[in-house]
């Protein structure tokens, strides 16, 4: 018992360190990566997506809606869009 | 009289007869589902846990889970999956081959992956440190316990629930003290779901109104801190990979845990690309390993293992372990605005508990009740996603020496 | 010439010469096909397990289940699943992984519960006793059967085609006699697809027109039943988890399938709160469990299984079991008619016979042409859903008792 | 055989028995907690539900009653919005 | 090795001619299916579905459209309808 | 000082400094990553294979995929997948239960069969033949593999690259040469994301200007095929069919894939009765698939795999694989339009190569370089989608002769 206490307190001196070490790095790696992207990389790209909609040439709202009766319509209401990803 | 006796036979009554625990678990399970459905504590965890404590205990069913031994063939091997199936029932076939394996926690943590935001922590990262502090329920409860004659094992078991996240309590008590999986997963989600009642107590024991009223975002205009994130979308992705590689040198066998929880947030803030990725992470996969990590863990919960002393143990050392995580941030807090000009508002050492996002949202509403205009929700979210590294961490450190 | 006889081996008509059988069983898959496909009977099931018959039956391929002996090592021990896949290929990874073990028809069943609405039932619980008279073709057959030299296991398994409900069929099965499932499924999904033929025909020969307008409205006009319900939510709620743990008491062999559906039951009647998880079981959870028990139950019909005089025997005998449910069902409402003011209308208890919802829409069918104002679908999914808790008891006895 | 036989015969005694005394208790099961629920909670509570929308990006909840009201109206209260996922 | 190169050479001619032979079947199978679909069902015949939308009780395509554009403006283009559930 | 020791012990430090190969491998992860984020190459697989990489290679983590032998028992035995989980961690146990035993490649498969159209092949049946030609690539570097001293069964693996198919990559390594697995998955999947830089680069070097300028709308108009599809809807669910089956008969070895591709299309075309399976199979099944298989497949790379003078062979011949295979279809058009009147454009001939729909996207746009009225998309795809069928097939022949 004595031996399981010694160790609970060492656990408790290499616990909460670790868990301090951790953390701290966290904010370590945190601020690096933000410093290097701002320096390297400050802007979004424009990433070239495989936009399912424009893929489709959906570019509003009103034209999805209008693809979803039109489905609705040709199949006679058999039809119904599952989903429809937009990006 | 023959087919009465065979019909007889057939029922449960025998065996409720010879033993009538089982009754007061099924009660046990009832009162679970009455908290997880009236009360709403954590209802996606604790209606399947107490549905699984139900079916475990109903006599004759079979559906409960089975201890590690009976499956044990000596000399390093076990049944195999399919002769667990034919002998102990579906249950059992769940419970090792999705539980006792270690699979589903970090399968569910890469779904909480795929639902997290760093966004908040990375544009507070100094309040990341109280997520650490918040650990201390942890450690401290390990020594109570293990002088209280918990084993070390089971003492690691008991304390991770200090660490306020449910995965990560039952990963660690899968690998160290599997007999206890049902009692401290209960116990880890009850006070999860109590977060509301917990936190208010234990900041009002410890925090002045002069202290609440501290208002982060004008402390930000009076010390501005020097960064600005220019492309966040960038940050966010490099993050969980250097994040998971250093943290990984430093507690590898955090890593099952973390690692899964920081691919679910890479394949979610990549975004369209990896679409289907995170979708199916956060949406069937995780639903799907909450259904059976409920039910199997709530099946772990026979009779002759939570009518134990050992479960009143981890029911009040749990509390005190949350109690003790919440004092740790409160007065890390504390201790810095001793030293600093720029001052915290000791909520957000309240929350580096983790049990995110609630803690947040309980934090926040404490903020306001004492002025209305102090809104610290995202200042909380820093140390509240910190705690969840920090848990993770704590629950690698106790596997590492205890396990 | 040497590469030419490589060609040769390498293709599967050597095979074929040996034994062309599975060419006869390739067209019984094409007719499954065929049936799920054009005439639209179960699609969901025969589609899936017409295509795993033609899987099976391709020669060299590799794809049939393998019997139950091929994987006993004896003194209880069995191949694990590893070896099973690297042996017999994935068909029988995934039979031994998921049928074997009797784990998707509880999976099946947590999403029909997710999907079952109780309402009805609860409006009208009287009605409810017909879904128990509705079992006598179980029963009746088994008799038959065993007169007719099936042994008493594969009996057991043939009767419970007259339950009318698949994943009961299938269950019981695994546990009876697995080396009758493919025919026992295809005989059970094909029936209940049949419910629109069945049905009419069996009312036609046991009622009179006169029966057939009594109109339920009216006579709930007549003779009013005192229950209100105030609080349906809460009664919803309440109703699985008591109902669970009674009938365990009773038949405890019945929890791994009517524990399952009422937990799936439960969690969509809680609603907003456990959302994840009813979606999760109706949706990805029951359509990949029901693709993968289509392929395995139909892989398991290679030629040698099912070109045997048991398969008949299965297909006439579970003819039977279904027509003396309706016919039992209808006769206990005659029975009641006769010593009750309040009259019920016969089709209440054809529909005793489960196989939800179809059985109550063919009969409000019969109804309205009867008399167009008609409507009887709520009374008959009272009768229709009991009927699917009567058939998983009548499973759970005579896994009891025979397994 | 014959032993058989009396098997069966048993068990359609047993099991239209078992079949019946379980309906029987559905029924009374089912009476008792309408019952039940009629004296001590005979009116449905408001539930606080763990709220979807703030993760979604939706700020205001006028907008989210405009699509939930969308909803209802058009499917006469029938439909329910599971889930608006927000890319 | 000169073994293995042999095996090597055989497969070529094995490999390139299955992979040929397979195709030739691809095109006669679906040329077989064309004409004998063409002579025997050459029309699509009306499939009684089990209507998804008529469970919902959206009867009318306008009204689902209308469903999905109030979530597409509302959400700004960035909602998904994934699935409407019948309550 | 005894603190700081076990500290340190718990680290992967000690680990590193042993052997600092990982830290090779962590970056070899981060460019894998970066192609798939970046880059935006095949994000779907690359991303989960890259994060697999880093996960295997964290030093102490028990991450990494463990070699066939360390499972084996002898004598035909293996170890059963709970002990693999409890010996070697949740990477192995999914490893060797979900790829190991072939499985996860054909679900893919089926839900690749469920998101495929046959109808621009079936509209255009002739041009099948050149996703024949464009298998060129798998079986003369197969050759040149042996040659260079690869095994034969490695040799095959490494050809199959030249399929431009990676779930058919991915099973035929697995049965052939699983040691191989990660590198070949990476390679195949790496240049099918390069398509729109091989292609290009291969028309340039074979194709003359006036080639590819043949229209194929004036040629079906100057010379119009006789076919015309009354019916779609029936041909579309006959087709998988009868193609599966007859396939079957001449390379069994083929239908795990092409059987489940097969049965995903049926479930697709058949429409609304089975829109459930449809669903099921091409969305969570596929995507918790594609995670799975992603994971796992990076983390078999470990660094003793990795860095072998075999994985340069794999990377250099795979893209020989591959280039001949799209000159292998270009070339078969060449040698068609010497003899025919109605020509071809041989851009329809590279996309034989399959890589659907990416390869036939690019094959466009260069069409309408050179001319921007001629759009030769669907033309294409009738050559793409039949590369699918090339390569399983010939990934069916490899497998039956070396397997
Ligand atoms: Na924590
Ligand atoms: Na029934
Ligand atoms: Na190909």
């Amino acid at each position: 018992m004595s031996e399981n206490f010694e160790l609970a307190l060492q656990l408790l001196g290499i616990g909460m360190g670790t868990v301090f070490i951790i953390l701290f790095l966290v904010i370590l790696i945190g601020n690096t990566i933000i410093k290097f992207v701002n320096r390297f990389i400050p802007e979004a790209q424009k990433v070239i997506r495989q936009n399912v909609t424009s893929v489709l040439g959906i570019t509003s709202p009103e034209k999805m809606a209008a693809i979803v009766s039109a489905v609705q319509i040709v199949t006679g209401g058999k039809g119904k869009v599952t989903s429809i990803n937009k990006e | 009289m023959d087919i009465l006796r065979k019909l007889y036979d057939m029922t449960a009554f025998s065996n409720l007869l010879e033993n009538p625990a089982p009754l007061l678990m099924l009660f046990v399970g009832v009162v679970l589902l009455y908290l997880g459905i009236k009360k709403q504590y954590e209802p996606l965890l604790l209606v399947p846990i107490g549905f699984g404590v139900i079916l475990a205990n109903l006599p004759g069913a079979g559906m409960g889970i089975v201890p590690g031994e009976f499956i044990e063939l000596g000399d390093h091997k076990y049944m195999n999956l399919f002769e667990i199936a034919h002998e102990y029932g579906i249950m059992n076939f769940l419970y090792y081959s999705l539980i006792k394996t270690g699979l589903l926690p970090p399968i569910i943590f890469m779904g909480v992956g795929a639902l997290t935001d760093f966004g908040p922590m990375l544009r507070n990262l100094k309040l990341s440190l109280f997520g650490a502090a918040a650990q201390l329920g942890i450690f401290s409860v390990l020594l109570v316990a293990i002088a209280a004659g918990f084993s070390p094992k089971e003492a690691g078991s008991l304390a991770i629930i200090g660490g306020a996240d449910g995965p990560t309590a039952i990963y660690t008590t899968i690998i160290l003290a599997p007999h206890l999986l049902g009692p401290i997963a209960i116990a880890a989600y009850s006070y999860m779901a109590l977060v509301p009642v917990i936190i208010p107590f234990m900041v009002k024991l410890t925090c002045s109104s002069k202290e609440l009223k501290i208002n982060m975002k004008e402390q930000d205009k009076l010390y501005p801190s020097k960064n600005v994130i220019k492309n966040i979308k960038a940050v966010k992705i490099a993050f969980p990979i250097v994040l998971g590689i250093v943290i990984a040198f430093f507690v590898p066998s955090s890593v099952p845990l973390l690692g899964m929880l920081l691919f679910g947030n890479l394949v979610k803030e990549i975004g369209a690309n990896t679409l289907r990725l995170s979708d199916a992470a956060s949406g069937p996969i995780m639903n799907a390993a909450t259904i059976f990590l409920g039910l199997t863990v709530g099946a772990t919960m026979t009779s002759d293992v939570f009518l134990d002393f050992k479960t009143i143990g981890i029911i009040v050392g749990g509390f005190f372990a949350f109690a003790i995580s919440v004092i740790g941030g409160i007065f890390l807090v504390k201790g810095y605005n001793m030293f600093s000009k720029k001052k915290i508002n000791p909520l957000i050492g309240a929350t580096g508990l983790s049990a995110v996002p609630m803690a947040s949202r309980v934090a926040n509403e404490i903020a306001l009740k004492y002025d209305t205009k102090n809104h610290v929700l995202q200042y909380c979210m820093a140390s509240n996603i910190s705690g969840v590294i920090g848990s993770a961490v704590a629950a690698g450190v106790l596997i590492s020496f205890l396990g």
